[in-house]
């Protein structure tokens, strides 16, 4: 095999596998039709209502919220680079601190949700919030989901004697897909006017 | 139990031509059913895309009675046909309990959630039309209560649903025989996660979320027949390339 | 465990991490026409994490096309209500 | 064998027990009383709309989810030494009519409270359909825990499945839940819906039954783990046989 040849290869490697990419693709899809409902139909953005919802929301926490995932996100991509160098109990701990961020990510989006409900603003309180608990909850179910792909990278890593990469970059790839899209709620919800 | 084997081997294996036979007529069933589904709900009901539900009193009682005939064709309809969603679910646990590194749990799950789903998730929605439509000069509020009970039962009823995605989702994952294909598992959390999405119906009579929403209903159903085709093709090529041999002896098997 | 962060990946997450605090500053500051710089700065993070994080660079062509199609489509989609 | 699935299925009943749990402790507890007129029905529903609509949409959407573990339990009857396999197939009709009523029971409460300037009579009435579908349907959750227990008396097996005591508990629990039934006719009471026997006791006696079960059933699939019990499961080895 020539060198060419390899790096045709590599360029053409699909991280995980064509499966999981079918699925992740959709779920942008998914995702953008939320998107969508709430930033184009209606033009209901530049509505001063949201204008005015928006100064209750906690963006401090939703910034740290964010750094939160993307850091998650870094625990996870290096886990696969461990698990690729066959240091599986390093892949292993980074697994675990990645997961202990989403948890901790779901707890504070738990906090913040329950100061809104003790303000008494709810799913039917207007258009804005409306969207705003439907699309963080939505976010969260992907959480939750993730939570349980990241718990099978773990029993990988830890009952097989040759963790499949493959697999690692499946789960990591889904990982990932709930953090970028949480860039952008966290951009239209909290930080855009 | 070996006696009553051997007794059925007897019969000649050469008369049979079509082994398959019984999976083809519950394959077959399927666009059959779909076909009626849609005759029933979108042509004939009127509920498929759903009427709104912000609608005043006077405006649900002119939609029951201007489509009173066409809607009691299709509940009598329903209430003949619906049977052929049992045929589907059969095919589909047949090829589950093909499955290997998995017991009968998901496939007894995926069985009694579909018997769960047909009731509250359908007929109950046309038997709640059919009231309506059988004396519309009742009681407004009444008509009202009964629109409410049938659209709500059948875009609202998603327990069965969400359960019936997840334990197939994670059936097709732990199958080590790999029959169905994984996209077609994250296909199933698609489903999923539109089921758990469609939960604001109960809160919204207008928007993007009530039960004739963008989302809610839009979305949901695109996903919905996507799966189903994705569904029905895997289906058709899995009985296409099942082994002759899992058949019953007297069909050319060695069960 | 420590030499693994003096990798490109720990290099994305620090400008990462500064995208987001710039755009979180933009965003408090609250001044109308910054909604597009905010929704830029997004989808910029949101192109580095497809592209590093999952490693969408070295895919083949489709993969690559379809995650920014995705991307461009986003950014005109939710840019349009602030055209006018 | 492999049985992550089962224990997969085991494991919904913790994670979606404990929401089902804050769900009906917010809207179950106390139950509203059936004495109640259907102005007072009305006004609860028009008052409380945000928290009905919560918890009953959680019985909505996850109610469903103790299905998988009721298989669990047919598929383990199904490894017992009995002469057929004619109760675990009763235990699956049982469990899948009981799911039905509960959803149409949940429908009740979700329809009343997504309306709830809807006339107070209808309201009640919706009201009165739900807790009613949802009290009273003991029989098929009895038919499920007596057809496990007979199993279990009839284990023949060197090793059974389930020890003994698990029988007589199912048989205790399904009596226990038998004054359920009574709801149908009483307004007031220990056998009202609100009443100590038909709400306090029956629910009371399935949430703890339920975590038992937990536990037994985690132990049964421990035990098939190790001892590697062929399961009448596979057809080959049900031939073979």
């Amino acid at each position: 095999m020539t060198i060419a040849q390899a790096t045709q290869i590599e360029s053409e490697h699909v991280p995980g596998d064509k499966d999981v990419w079918v699925f992740v693709l959709g779920e942008m899809v998914i995702f953008s039709s939320y998107f969508f409902v709430y930033a184009c139909l209606n033009r209901s953005v530049n509505e001063p209502v949201f204008a005015a919802s928006r100064h209750h929301l906690n963006q401090t926490l939703a910034l740290v919220n964010t750094l939160i995932l993307l850091t998650s996100s870094l625990l996870i991509a290096l886990s696969v680079q461990a698990t690729r160098k066959r240091d599986y109990r390093v892949a292993t701990r980074f697994v675990e601190l990645g997961a202990g961020c989403g948890v901790l990510f779901l707890l504070l989006k738990g906090y913040e949700w329950y100061a809104k409900l003790s303000q008494g603003i709810t799913l039917g309180t207007n258009a804005f919030f409306m969207h705003y608990f439907v699309m963080t909850g939505v976010h969260v179910l992907h959480v939750l989901i993730g939570l349980v792909f990241l718990a099978i990278l773990r029993l990988e890593l830890r009952t097989r004697a040759q963790p499949r990469v493959s697999l690692m970059e499946v789960g990591a790839t889904y990982w990932h897909m709930v953090d970028f899209l949480w860039f952008l709620i966290f951009a239209l919800l909290y930080l855009m006017r | 139990m070996s006696t009553l084997v051997s007794d059925v081997t007897a019969a000649p294996v050469e008369a049979v031509r079509n082994p398959k036979l019984d999976q083809w007529i519950c394959w077959w069933s399927i666009p059959i059913f779909y076909n009626l589904f849609g005759l029933i709900f979108v042509y004939l009901g009127k509920l498929m895309p759903p009427p709104k539900p912000g609608l005043s009193q006077a405006e649900i009682i002119e939609f029951i009675t201007s489509n009173k005939d066409s809607m009691q064709t299709a509940w009598v309809m329903l209430a003949l046909t619906l049977g052929t969603a049992s045929l589907s679910s059969g095919l589909i646990i047949e090829q589950m309990k093909r499955m290997k590194g998995v017991s009968h749990a998901f496939a007894y799950t995926y069985l009694t959630v579909l018997a769960v789903a047909a009731l509250p998730g359908c007929l109950f929605c046309g038997i709640m039309f059919a009231l309506a439509a059988f004396r519309p000069e009742r009681d407004a509020e009444l008509i009202v209560l009964l629109y409410d009970m049938g659209l709500l039962s059948f875009v609202g009823s998603l327990g069965c649903f969400v359960t019936q995605y997840m334990v197939f989702a994670f059936a097709i994952f732990l199958d080590q025989r790999r029959l169905f294909p994984r996209w077609l598992a994250y296909m199933s959390i698609w489903g999923l996660v539109t089921e758990f999405i469609a939960a604001t119906i109960w809160t919204f009579r207008s928007g993007p979320y009530a039960w004739d929403g963008l989302i809610s209903f839009y979305l949901g159903t695109v996903i919905f027949v996507l799966w189903e085709i994705c569904l029905v093709v895997c289906l058709y090529k899995l009985i296409k390339h099942q082994p002759v041999e899992e058949l019953h002896p007297a069909y050319g098997g060695a069960r | 465990m420590t030499a693994y962060f003096r990798g490109p990946l720990f290099y994305t997450w620090l400008f990462l991490v500064s995208a987001t605090l710039a755009s979180a500053l933009l965003g408090l500051e609250g001044k109308a026409g910054v909604a597009l710089i905010v929704l830029l700065i997004a989808l910029v993070k949101c192109r580095v994490v497809i592209r590093t994080y999952m490693e969408v660079h070295a895919a083949p062509r489709w993969l690559r096309r379809s995650c920014d199609a995705w991307l461009l489509g986003n950014a005109l989609m939710l840019s349009s209500p602030y055209w006018s | 064998m492999n049985i992550n699935d089962q224990r997969i299925c085991l494991w919904l009943v913790p994670i979606f027990g404990t929401l089902l749990s804050i769900a009906a402790l917010t809207f179950l507890v106390p139950p509203s009383s059936p004495l109640m007129s259907a102005e007072e029905v009305a006004r609860f529903y028009r008052e409380n709309v945000a928290q009905v609509r919560a918890s009953t949409v959680v019985f909505n959407v996850c109610g469903i989810t103790f299905i998988p573990f009721y298989m669990v339990i047919v598929v383990q009857m199904q490894r017992m030494a009995n002469p057929s396999r004619a109760f675990s197939y009763s235990y699956l009709s049982a469990a899948a009519s009981g799911g039905t009523m509960f959803a149409l029971a949940d429908l009740g409460w979700l329809i009343a409270a997504f309306r709830p300037e809807r006339s107070p009579q209808l309201t009640q009435l919706l009201n009165d359909m739900a807790w009613m579908a949802f009290i009273t349907p003991v029989g098929f959750i009895m038919a499920q825990n007596l057809c496990l227990a007979l199993g279990i008396y009839m284990d023949a097996g060197r090793k059974p499945i389930f020890p003994r005591w698990v029988a007589h508990f199912n048989v205790l629990t399904a009596l226990l839940m038998a004054p359920g039934a009574f709801a149908l006719m009483y307004t007031e009471g220990p056998l009202a819906w609100d009443g100590l026997l038909a709400f306090w006791l029956r629910t009371g006696t399935f949430a703890v039954y339920m975590a038992v079960m937990f536990f037994v059933v985690r132990a049964a699939l421990d035990e098939q783990e190790r001892s590697q019990r062929p399961s009448l499961d596979e057809p080959s080895l049900a031939v073979a046989a």
